[in-house]
């Protein structure tokens, strides 16, 4: 247990000081303006600071660390490069605000990303301003709202696959439009005959994920899009599992009208905790007019800020999105080059497959006889035993891997949804299987050791009941100082 | 290829394990029309070197406001970012880690949440922040989405001096869900004005959103409206600058509902505007109606106080289309780096730092009010920016100044037509020196 | 237990490629020269080198982590900015062999850190060519050596006191002299009868540690180095505990003649797991021209090299000594000022004392009533439970600390010796305190608990035994690969 | 005051608990004549972000190499440094850690300690290797030291083709332990002669120091007199450039003793020449003549695998005024830095640099003698710098190329005086580019 900063606070200690602090004279303005007391921040020194978050640091599991074999999350390497390049000072140090002459070199990163995920994923205009994954799929969703508003039709259900990301149907409802769920079918894809049943003229989008959550590539896609395109819907795609593809199919072929990709998962920008990530959009031509602004353009060899778009979604972000986020992801295209990203993905599948297989006889794969980048493996057995997923999981824990995505998709018993990705060794993939062995071995002879795990990590199993029914979200402004 | 560990011999024998031939077949899966036969159009790959000396030439098409005297602001700010804010959140158990869903082997992420709650509902006087959002704007329009939800309502009276650009993403959100916006004009002081507040409430106001210090660097008045708003039903969501928080009341002694922010200013580089740090607080009632993320403390099996997230049937992953919000990744290494500038500050650092801010804008504001031709636009009580109504058109000043390797300010024309043609906004950090503030002058004086 | 590398290898694995591989052809040369088969080094991937030694990293005690009270090594907070400063484009890509135009500002950076270093100890001139500690002192007996050659006087001896540090004694022995030990009287400080009489005409130097490793200043310091003197001999001082005089007294106003200071102790410059340090050595101005080439001189407001010296004693480092150390160095000067430094040695002392005062009834200070900023503990109490130093220093261990310098120096039995630093914490030094307590008790109650210690490290006690007997000094050509 | 943790209360109660009032007192066991009245003539603390200026200012100041296209070598080379290196060194763990001296928590120093060992062993093709040494020129001097302790000789031959700085030091160290140097002059061809050498060798010599390749980047060819040598009884001492054992034969392999060299250029900057690294390896033999530390693999109690210091009865803590060396404190996190490096190019990616600069140093070497008036200087076999005779003075070449942005290679006369007046030192690595070749060739032509 580590102490909050809170709990280490000693007033009167200096972390940090300013070069003009007799400057700072008292502040003439009425009264009621004034605050009684500043703000009971933490005073810490700057070795005690530097030492509490050094320790906490440690607490985590992260990518340098060790395999997160979390389905749909790609927790792949992040490159060190990357991080050089956002922070250099003629990136890191821009003003949002600063004149169109001063920021050429910025503007010509976002025009080169954009064309560079047109070309990857078969879009013909992308805006990076959507700040995540799911403000991606908001902003997908507004332009779908514009379209038909300028259609002059009025249809307001959206539907998803089952086995959908939930930001999904979230994103759906954030626009005012209703979400409907496609159930998969026993192959692990859409269901047709509920698709065409579902797709009627109130239907404003299917919203896919391709592969899909068991890793599986909708075979029928085609056929899908156009019944959907057919009935006047626009097809969405959740570009989240964009890392099965890269360089060897691309959803703008398979017909999809819009859909966002995550730089944070396949383009290696790192997850930092939870963010920040990037989700841009990516449109089809007849839909580009949509995007939000500002959008970049080339005009001749200069490169300027568009903010004059009558048909746009408008603004959707404060300023241009998470542009230190695209430099590494840009950072990322340019390492690879074509060839390197065909290999990142034809990898990322090798290694998923490869688990599978090796797995598969203990935690069975119901749906695919091939996945692509990610598989969903089912724990059911062991419930005879009494052992759930979630022990398993946590039995991981101890192994020092981190645990898969579990009891998602819902399709799945009991599920085990693992993306490898393609930065892990055989030796690592191999020593995974060992372990899981282990763990499948365990279940079955002490079940309760798999019921009490993790034993070996900075805390067990938590208490979360209570902290969902009485949570305590900020340390108490008493609480003992040091 | 880069990052990669597979040998040829390492894939040869994945591949035999599994009883295939080739990675071609991995992608059997894909009907043969919708496989790719031409190359990608993004050229071949770049070695490290050479891809540094490629975003080193990108950046030298940048002037960084880093380098050069700046004195732009309009929501993001050029603060010094302690030396220590940047070597902690690049240790990797940081940035490399993911949402802290698995809480045994995330401890450092989820305490280092608790601890920027902690501060951001001090900061506020607000008893519940989250874990952040994308940014100021997408909360103050996730806030405005949330009285509409919290009440019921459909109608939303905002100020119009909240930053133009904040107003335009509140437009683009909330007019997705047809709820209406009704605009607050402002007063010739540089303020909301209360009578039309008070004539524009009703019973289908959901909430009053205003911005302090608002766009202009004028500090509102909430605390004058808000019985006002509380008697009409409506929720009083606020804007502010978090570092005005050292020295101003903040929204929770006044009895504001929801406050948000942007934290951008608290130890983090401007980045061309992006990642940005929203912070969203609010009070006890409306925890349920909440977006985002929220970390709370807890206990292990063992007894051992812990964190997790909590109340995730808020969440898009636990609720979906029910969900109070579709957000899930956010700017968790952003808020790292905030919680960390503030513990360096301290409440003494901090509010040492607001004044200085305060005590150095008002020194400026002085010193160009004294320069023929200039004076404040706004007579209302600023922070550490201000609108000066420059003799001519603030662009030109802006561009004479960039000729001298000062950025003088933000032309207002951009955001507010021709009406604000002369008029120029000024934000002054504690980087300016009163060497800085005399070139200014020199060359407004010449302009 | 971790991997090697070598047993991590792969062969075929990539984790770094150049552009121009290509380019790099058959070599031309007669096969003589050729070697017959590229040197073994391991092939592992970038992540995997990255995941290597983030997983051996954590296995060190750092400063960044908790206490290292460590005696005579004034392991202090290593402040983030002097990195900063130190990685600065400008400083680190700038060749030695640049012209003097080019590299004005990195000359001045020596220039004004030796100017400083000499307000700071009261010497007259600074060279900073020497890399270490051990090597100024090298360079010390140089120009002694120099000195009395140049007198034509021969001298051999130098008295060095018996509490010294082990390369003191070294140094001497590297330039052909001899050292002879003087005894700590009994309280702790030179035994003046025992100096007296070993200070004879074949004295070359007097060398001594202020204060000394007993954290003790001398007393009777101007007397000694009068004496010294009256007989002809130089008077260096060892300077690595700096530390506790800073800005309170300096070494040249006692009348020392020469002295070393090591940056990567007093002035904050970080250990690197064993270095780099930089160990400036300073004189007096009679004895300045003895000082190694190339100096640093500024003619106007020019700074250049100066080779040209025929007294000097020569070179001593392949060019300017430890250029990136004396930046930090630097920098930690021009953050504390004059007013910073005293405050430094202050609260050194203050903490160390503070330490002392509260250890001294379990473990007790048999040399000095008040320390500087270290002090020597004894724990020879534990002795007759069959517990030694080593075992209290091993048990420290298991909560966190390093241990203390033990057996060290040699005129205090089962030696504790302990330097806080002054970037530790009340908190710090109090909980320290209530670890040594416990362990005390322990020592007392259970013995053989401390004799097993330490339990909670990567790895226990080693067996050193064998690796004095039969090292392995280099993992094997033919270790299993992965 | 920055760093420190007390507040004015922590101060009062620390000094109260020992009974004392004030800090003065702490500082009693001075005599008073020799405490300080004055402050230190060094000027009032900056804060963080003025240090920064005033550091930017200085570095402002300089033009370094690193942004030129640099021809410059003389044992300091501009490679390419891989982002990863600058990364994990940048881990707190390894460089605010402290000798490991302590094993059970310095587990991470010593194992990366055995691994670069490791590393060096296997580029010398020696068994036995140091923890390292301050750069390559002291350890060139210690292992002549050792060379004479090793053999109770008193004389020592050392080709002049030895970089002059080394000799320089070589100097330094060998007289003040009143051995004797005889020098080897250089043959016609660049090497040293074989013939003075032999003639050279006696009873007293106790080794023969060269360096392959040499200051002129010619390669020696050791094998030819190692026989001599050893039937004279004394010993080989090789300096090499690590490098150039990516192609060319190790130490080990034609019987040297002893090799040391420097480890800059294996994943270091430049950084003004220091921190640099000396690497020291030797045969089995002379282990417990070798300065430095050592670490081993052993066990621990529990039988795992664990790696300690050892043999350090060689060293100067043990041992005192016996000890095969003074030195302590050493260069680790450079050492720590090359292994990084080497681990991440790995056999063949070394294999592939050495062979880079083989073939480029070897292109711009027949452009530039296809420049009229301009020949190589020796005809032995080179790595990747050689010596060009110019038509004019190479200062005034050096001049010319840098107001073009080149730093053109080091100008001999600087060491060796006017009959070098118009040799250039030239050093070609991977980051140089045929443009770059181009650009030097067309300012050769002109001058
Ligand atoms: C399939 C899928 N869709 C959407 C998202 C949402 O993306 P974000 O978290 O960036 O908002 C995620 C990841 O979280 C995902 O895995
Ligand atoms: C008192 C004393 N003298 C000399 C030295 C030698 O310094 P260095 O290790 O830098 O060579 C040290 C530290 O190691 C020391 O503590």
């Amino acid at each position: 247990m580590s102490k909050t900063l809170f709990e280490m606070s000693r007033k009167g200690r200096r972390g940090f000081r300013f070069a003009d602090e007799p400057a700072a004279g008292p502040v003439d303005v009425a009264r009621e303006y004034l605050r009684k007391a500043p703000p009971r921040l933490p005073e810490v020194s700057e070795p005690g600071v530097v030492r509490h978050f050094t320790e906490l640091s440690v607490r985590n599991h992260h990518i340098d660390k060790n395999l997160y074999p979390l389905g749909s999350c790609t927790m792949k390497y992040n490159p060190k490069v990357n991080e050089d390049v956002a922070s250099m000072k003629g990136f890191a140090g821009l003003h949002p605000e600063q004149m169109g002459t001063d920021v050429q070199g910025a503007l010509e990163v976002i025009y080169t990303l954009e064309k560079q995920l047109c070309g990857i994923v078969g879009m013909d205009a992308f805006s990076l301003n959507t700040a995540a994954g799911a403000h991606g799929e908001l902003v997908g969703m507004m332009i779908a709202k514009k379209y038909f508003q300028d259609r002059g039709e009025s249809r307001s259900k959206v539907l998803v696959a089952d086995s959908a990301h939930g930001t999904n149907p979230a994103s759906v409802q954030m626009v005012g439009y209703h979400d409907q769920a496609v159930p998969s079918a026993k192959d692990g894809e859409v269901d047709m005959d509920v698709l065409n049943s579902s797709l009627d003229k109130d239907t404003a989008v299917l919203m896919l994920t391709v592969p899909n959550t068991l890793g599986i590539f909708e075979s029928r896609i085609g056929e899908i899009l156009e019944l959907a395109h057919a009935r006047g819907a626009l097809c969405y795609m959740d570009g989240a599992n964009l890392n099965a593809l890269l360089g060897w199919a691309r959803p703008g072929d398979f017909g999809f009208d819009m859909m966002h990709v995550n730089l944070h998962k396949t383009f290696s920008t790192p997850h930092g905790g939870g963010g920040p990530g990037s989700g841009p959009i990516g449109v089809k031509e007849s839909l580009a007019r949509f995007l939000p602004v500002p959008r970049v353009r080339k005009v001749g060899k200069r490169f300027r800020f568009d903010d004059d778009n009558p048909d746009s979604v408008g603004a959707i972000h404060s300023f241009y999105g998470n542009f230190g986020i695209y430099l590494r992801a840009l950072c990322y295209i340019v390492r690879h080059g074509a060839e390197g990203l065909r290999r990142v993905a034809a990898t990322a599948n090798l290694n998923a497959n490869y688990l599978a297989s090796e797995l598969a006889e203990l935690f069975p794969i119901p749906y695919g006889k091939r996945c692509m980048h990610e598989f969903v493996a089912s724990g059911e057995s062991f419930r005879a035993h009494g052992v759930r997923t979630l022990d398993i999981a946590k039995r991981l824990l101890d192994f020092g891997y981190h645990a898969p995505t579990i009891y998602f998709p819902m399709v799945v018993r009991e599920a085990i949804m693992i993306e490898p990705t393609e930065t892990e060794s055989k030796e690592t993939l191999d020593h995974f299987v060992t372990v899981m062995k282990q763990i499948a071995r365990e279940a079955v002879e002490d079940p309760d050791l798999l019921k009490g795990a993790p034993y070996n990590t900075p805390v067990r199993r938590l208490d979360e009941a209570t902290a969902n029914r009485k949570p305590i979200l900020a340390a108490p402004l008493n609480c003992p100082e040091a | 290829m880069p990052y990669l560990y597979h040998t040829d011999e390492d894939r040869r024998s994945m591949l035999q394990a599994m009883g295939l031939t080739s990675e071609e077949e991995l992608f059997d899966g894909i009907p043969s029309k919708y496989r790719m036969n031409e190359t990608l159009p993004i050229g071949p790959g770049f070695s490290e070197f050479e891809t540094i000396r490629h975003f080193e030439a990108l950046a030298g098409r940048n002037s960084a406001a880093g380098d050069m005297v700046s004195f732009l602001g309009g929501g993001i700010y050029d603060h010094v970012v302690p030396s220590a804010v940047n070597h902690l959140s690049a240790r990797s158990e940081f940035y490399t880690a993911y949402t802290p869903y698995q809480a045994e082997v995330s401890q450092g992420t989820l305490q280092v949440i608790f601890e920027y709650q902690t501060m951001i509902s001090r900061l506020t006087g607000l008893p519940v922040a989250n874990a952040s959002m994308y940014d100021a704007a997408t909360a103050l329009a996730e806030s405005a989405l949330m009285a509409a939800k919290a009440t019921g309502r459909s109608r939303l009276l905002f100020s119009e001096n909240i930053n133009p650009r904040y107003q335009q993403v509140l437009t683009t959100y909330v007019t997705q869900q047809e709820l209406e916006l009704t605009p607050l004009p402002a007063t010739a002081d540089g303020g909301i004005d209360d009578a039309v507040l008070r004539k524009s409430l009703g019973d289908d106001v959901a909430g009053v959103v205003v911005q302090t210090p608002n766009y202009f660097g004028v500090l509102e008045s909430p605390w004058r409206y808000r019985d006002a708003i509380r008697e009409a039903g409506a929720l009083l969501v606020v804007a502010v600058d978090p570092l005005s928080l050292a020295l101003f009341q903040p929204p929770g002694e006044y009895g504001a509902d929801i406050a948000v922010g942007e934290g951008q200013g608290l130890g983090n580089h401007p980045n061309f505007g992006g990642p940005l740090l929203g912070f969203m607080a609010c009070d006890q009632k409306y925890i349920r109606s909440l977006p985002g993320r929220l970390v709370s403390e807890t206990r292990d099996i063992d007894g051992k106080r812990a964190y997790t997230l909590t109340l995730q049937t808020r969440e898009q992953h636990i609720r979906r289309g029910k969900a109070t919000s579709n957000i899930c990744t956010n700017q968790g290494l952003v808020a790292l780096r905030s919680t960390i500038y503030m513990a360096l500050l301290g409440e003494t650092g901090f509010h040492q730092l607001g004044g200085i801010c305060h005590a150095k804008a008002h020194r400026l504001a002085s010193m160009i009010t004294s320069c023929a031709g200039y004076s404040l636009r706004y007579p209302g009580p600023f922070f550490r920016e201000f609108v000066v109504r420059c003799p001519v058109d603030a662009q030109l000043i802006v561009d004479d100044a960039r000729a001298s390797g000062i950025l003088a300010g933000i032309p207002l024309a951009k955001y507010f037509g021709d009406d604000s043609r002369n008029d120029l906004l000024i934000a002054v950090t504690e980087k300016r020196t009163e060497d800085d503030f005399n070139r200014l002058c020199d060359l407004l004086r010449k302009t």
